[in-house]
């Protein structure tokens, strides 16, 4: 049951209960499973998808309730994420960004930039991200910066890569030092603004229609009303980090989910039993059979641990100390790893148990070992296993970054 | 100079091509162009013939190398090699192969044509090779998955061999058609749709009225019987061609790499003690992988060797090549699975991108494994070591008329 | 806090809360870890540490609140469990069939019988388990019978094998046909009972202090209030199999949990680091470290699908129905196969991180190793997995019965 | 009848007692015993020294079949065999050896005793080689971990060499002194507490004021450099050997298992799908484990044959069998591991009694293993092929003198 927050007016999204989120994100994720191969074999961007997506709600359902928001934990805003991947892993990953930040909104923004980037939000407004450098040595180096150019009025020029979600954003809040070499801090701009180009020029070999492209910005006019300090200053304990990768966990579990559901479909209708098992159906063969529930177990493990994670994250959330944002980033690394371990086994594996026709191109099966592939990539999940290890060997606290 | 040093002088020119032909999805009619010319395909022809008389283990050593260079070119010939290992084993056992080995030392070179997927029942064959009045033959029929046979000049068919002129010889019966493909009524398409592989030809061949000397019909019953372990070999092969490639462009990413982790153990990614580890498992599952090939390769060899022996000796040489063959399949299958996908572990989010190709190698290799699934094989390797169960298709050339099209 | 069961006079264990349980189990299981080596090094059997923990109220957690229990969750019993089997398996395996036959007289005895036999554990006494035969062609065949001597009067004779705990028992129900190839009971029989005998003939490679010894009955007498249904005919669906089984993952699940102690603990004191390192202490090596991180993440997965599996069954006994037992077997089945896993590749990978010197047998730290390997058997996890992979396949729902 | 095929003989009846021994803690003094007195030890002595002149692939091979048999020999004879090929490749660099061979062929074995653990630091040792008066020497000091010594005839000691009567000499340097056990003065003491290997004779050896000529001293400086390899493979062979074993215990008790699982897919055990696609698993592994280590054997060979070669080939052959052992050691381990691990999986319960043993191919496994821990070995194998770093024993014997003690 969707109720419509008729407080905002006809223009805003409904606002949903936990039980809404989940039960809308289900419908929907079944509706973008449906395209999913053939938008991943032409490379379609999911426009219509997005704005389905703004429409029902879940795009607004992290706003803080004193905002008009729904206000629903990370638990319920990741299991949606992971329900939403195993429709379509591009469509989720678009507004991860989204997600990290009205987080950042809620933290770092002044009362009068939450009423307002809220509220475009709550009217299904989306917000994109230019972060990343690529010329950079260190993931972490930018260039990009807002100079000066009168009294409360900066012109930010730079450009950005990996930008996801920015093609189809609202907004994209964008990391620049403010004046040169000054501190990080979030200048927002309307994707419309002149002197804003997105360049889809995203061509990597999965989550192909993410539309992770390029952001130049050249010399636009950006105001200190829309300037936000940098949200990952870190100077004391946070989950920003730990909310962000909790999300891209449960995209991976989305996509391991998404594979074993694949490879049922086609064992139980067009696979043919191995003639020496002696079975009538490729689905009866113990060796399948067994197989599935390899890749099921590593999957049910990555969910555990993605849900033990979310939970953790909302902990953190309530008693904020070094100790509790230390216990969310090693959930969230736990998950991090396992998600990434189990998304690549059980798509690579998908072949294994689904014979020699599943490898026909058409049918894109492949798609979801490189959709894993590449959005495992994000950044790398032996870090996480690091944290881990410092923390198993010696109870060492992993490093307080937004990567954790 | 030799045929295989010839052919090894190519593998800098076809190595430099591959990424590009994989990306504009093109057939390597070149490379295979120059590896018949360079005699590739005489390599195991007995040195008296004008061949290398490479044993097996060498053979397979270049099958290997030239699986790094271009992951399509060993499958490409792998109906050649295994129509002219049944040659040589008939020139063993006594049969003039003069002719044939003088074609392959020319160039020529020849494709499979064994397979009939969908409806086919087992033990029948809808591809039919009619008697004529003459004495000699006319093909018709489709075969799929007929890998190299775009490229080769001969195609090497599994038929069912009917004689409506003579209807009291007897019911039909299973023999091998060689058939010139220069010929009008042979139609190659390369429709192979795999994510993997691509270039390896494996399309669809269709014969229609194809005229076939006598001379050219062998009985089925006649083959070598060493085929389905010269098969698996050859995907063996592949395999470890496709692992050392991926290693080689791994090596290279992570020289090449700029940007770390700024928490990471070095500052250079090349330094990183866990990336050179994840390197050293990748290369030491290569390692093991190659040596496990070159043992089959040379189970391969003594069953190859003993084409003069008894019966019960050559069934026994072979169902040993046949169960190492199944053996090495388990262990090399997850292997080489393994390394191609963990080798982006190595690598940032910038290995993803599509003009890098650097997830072909996981795609050619598991479209090479999809072939005979690893977890059906240890089943019969289990069943061989604890029941004696023979693996099932060491007896099926030769002995019975099951459908060997399934042997591949 | 630990509140005494007044009510039950001073001869009754305390009657704890779920958090009191987990502190309780925790204070318990330091003491039992000090002396775990060396019981196992010179086959000690843990009688003292048995008496403690009966005498600490944890044995008597799952008897129902109206008895003047505790009736505390499968949750918290199986955290219990994990805890306990942390600081030495061998204890934690003893009353596994202890909390077996609780549930089972919660579930098949008469009201009588219930006030009897929960009077005795409040008391402080155990129960033990006389069930598997050697002898058997099928693992659940069974030859000991209840023969009638007179009215309301039987006689038990038979052997068991593999009785886990019946040394320590006060009583061991005995599973039994009554009368020849009559429907199987559950005889109970005080262990000092003229004709009981227990045999300590145990020597597994692992597990070695459990008493897992032979049960011989010798014309025990039996009286018609001492004899229960088989509480595992399974003609509806249950939860009995999936309890049973939480608890033994829950064991290995502690079993791995202690390794990576151990193993933390001596690279942190007793191993040198690699000359090529270039570190000073080994614990510092990033392949250590690594090692480490990849045991952590396994045992952090298998313990998230314990937890999960523990509130499934919780969430079965409120809402009984054949979906919600099977998927409370599920879960459970994932939970086991996912231990399995952990807690044999944490005590084998244990000595990849300690180097050389660790294989020391005066340290006794093959023992994990030998522990998990020998409890693990308990039933075999590749079934785990097939049925984990029949539903993945064709969502089938596991089997009815004890094992799962 | 060759030496080799003496020694093959002994394996069933060593076979036979391995596990008693093993239960009983009881060194192999029998079939170490039998096996000098087959020829064991002469089995690389050149055929024209009345040796087998075995090849390394050859004498890796005798090496893995006998671990298969009992899992502790061949480690017991490690040090002998580095011994006697250090005589073999100045024999070949033009030393007459004629006198160690007839020591070899006739039983006599060496044993090692080149570790000094605990306070001893790098490029220092405790052991001491005193030069006396009339040109001989005395040695004084304990060795530890002192693999086979027990069961030798000579131990080939690495020690600080001192001449304090002639100090002009210049500082201490670092030799090989070969010992005679036989003497007084020279004690070995079975303390080895491993919980696997336990067999394999690894105590302390304690030398009082022990007599050695002048001609058994020998310049640390011209050990035969591959050592390092050697002792690799060794290992390599022992870890196949005991995956032998355990394929062997494996097959034969799921033979025997009676009782099933009652939803199984089959009545027996031996036909369980499931449990036979483990079996196959195993098999699999061990095939390809035993492959890598042939392989090694073979690049081993490589740098022994050139012992006549200059030192720019014999480096170069040196660094890649260095490597190449290394490499094989990532993968064998783990699959060895794996394998002597999972082979539970195929059994029941029962297979956990003590009296079965089983668990001695992990134990075993595990403690060989431990010897060189897989994950640093996997950073060394990257390192060298990302940075062309070398690994860091190749130059580590005869090149400097770091402490060799480590290169186990």
């Amino acid at each position: 049951m969707v109720s419509l927050a008729s407080e905002h007016g006809t223009d805003t999204v409904p606002v949903l209960t936990s039980a809404e989120a989940v039960s809308v994100a289900r419908r929907l994720s079944a509706v973008f499973a449906e395209g999913a191969a053939r938008r991943d074999a032409e490379r379609i961007l999911p426009g219509p998808e997005l704005d389905e997506l703004s429409a029902s709600g879940l795009l607004a359902i992290s706003v803080p309730a004193a905002f008009g928001g729904a206000g629903l934990p990370v638990a319920t805003i990741t299991e949606v994420f992971r329900i939403l991947a195993e429709g379509d892993p591009n469509i989720a990953q678009i507004p991860h960004s989204h997600f990290v930040y009205v987080n950042a909104v809620h933290h770092q923004a002044t009362p009068a930039q939450q009423e307002f980037l809220f509220g475009e939000v709550l009217a299904g407004k989306r917000f994109g991200n230019a972060q990343s450098e690529i010329r950079s040595k260190h993931v972490r180096d930018h260039a990009t910066t807002l100079w000066p150019a009168a009294p409360g009025r900066w012109r930010l020029a730079g450009e950005k890569g990996y930008a996801t979600g920015a093609l189809f954003a609202d907004w994209i809040p964008v990391l620049a030092h403010l004046d040169e070499g000054g501190p990080l801090h979030v200048a927002w701009v309307e994707r419309t603004a002149p002197g804003v180009t997105v360049v889809d020029d995203w061509d990597g070999l999965g989550q192909r229609t993410t539309a992770s492209g390029t952001v130049r910005l050249d010399d636009v006019a950006v105001s200190d009303d829309r300037i936000t300090p940098y949200h990952l200053t870190f100077t004391g304990p946070q989950t920003y980090g730990s909310f962000a990768q909790v999300l891209h966990a449960a995209l991976d579990a989305g996509i391991a989910r998404a594979a074993i559901r694949d490879a049922a479909a086609f064992v139980t209708t067009a696979s043919r039993p191995y003639p020496d098992a002696g079975v009538e159906r490729a689905a009866d063969d113990p060796l399948v059979v067994h197989a599935f529930g390899e890749m099921e177990l590593a999957v049910r493990g990555a969910e555990a641990l993605v849900a033990e994670a979310a939970r953790a994250v909302d902990a953190a959330n309530e008693h904020l100390s070094a100790e509790s944002a230390g216990a969310a980033s090693l959930a969230v690394a736990a998950a991090r790893a396992a998600t990434t371990h189990a998304s690549v086994e059980a798509a690579s594996r998908l072949f294994e148990v689904c014979g020699t026709r599943s490898a026909l191109a058409s049918l894109r099966l492949d798609r979801h070992w490189r959709n894993a592939r590449t959005h495992t990539l994000h950044d790398p999940a032996a870090w996480k296993v690091q944290h881990l290890g410092r923390f198993a060997v010696d109870g060492t606290l992993p490093p307080n970054h937004g990567q954790i | 100079m030799t045929h295989r040093s010839n052919v090894e002088a190519l593998y800098p020119q076809i190595a430099e091509g591959a990424l590009r032909r994989e990306l504009d999805g093109e057939l390597p009619t070149g490379p295979v162009k120059r590896l018949k010319d360079a005699g590739l395909g005489a390599l195991r022809v007995p040195r008296e013939s004008g061949g290398d008389g490479l044993s097996w283990p060498e053979l397979v050593q270049v099958w290997i190398d030239l699986a790094a260079a271009d992951n399509n070119l060993p499958q490409a010939f792998r109906g050649h090699f295994a129509f002219a290992e049944d040659r040589l084993w008939h020139h063993r056992r006594g049969q003039d192969q003069s002719a044939w080995f003088a074609r392959f030392t020319a160039g020529e070179i020849a494709g499979n044509a064994w397979s009939e997927v969908g409806p086919t029942p087992i033990d029948s064959q809808r591809t039919v090779l009619t008697a004529q009045a003459d004495g000699s033959y006319r093909l018709d029929g489709e075969k799929y998955y007929t890998t190299g046979t775009i490229f080769a000049e001969w195609a090497d068919v599994y038929v069912r061999r009917t004689n409506p002129h003579r209807p009291e010889e007897g019911e039909d019966d299973f023999a091998i058609a060689i058939v010139d493909t220069r010929q009008g009524g042979v139609t190659v398409v390369d429709d192979w749709d795999g994510f993997g592989q691509r270039g390896t030809g494996s399309g669809t061949t269709t014969f229609e009225n194809v005229a076939v000397p006598a001379e050219n019909v062998l009985p089925f019953g006649d083959r070598f019987p060493y085929q389905t372990a010269v098969y698996q070999l050859n995907l063996l092969a592949t395999l470890v061609g496709i692992g050392k490639a991926a290693l080689e462009d791994t090596i290279t990413a992570v020289r090449g790499r700029e940007r770390n982790y700024s928490h990471a153990n070095a500052a250079r990614v090349r330094d990183d003690a866990q990336v050179l580890a994840r390197v050293g498992e990748i290369a030491a599952a290569i390692y093991a992988a190659e040596a496990a090939t070159l043992r089959v390769a040379a189970a391969v060899e003594d069953v190859a060797a003993a084409a003069g022996a008894d019966g019960a000796s050559i069934a026994r040489l072979n169902e040993t090549a046949e169960v190492e063959s199944a053996i090495a399949q388990v262990v090399v299958t997850d292997l080489i699975l393994r390394a191609t996908s963990d080798l982006f572990d190595t690598l940032g989010a910038s290995a993803t991108s599509r003009a890098k190709g650097l997830d072909r190698h996981w795609r050619n290799a598991r479209t090479v494994s999809s072939h005979n699934p690893r977890i059906l094989k240890s089943r019969v390797v289990g069943g061989y070591l604890v029941n004696g169960t023979p693996p099932p298709y060491a007896w099926a050339i030769g002995v019975t008329q099951r459908d060997a099209g399934t042997a591949s």
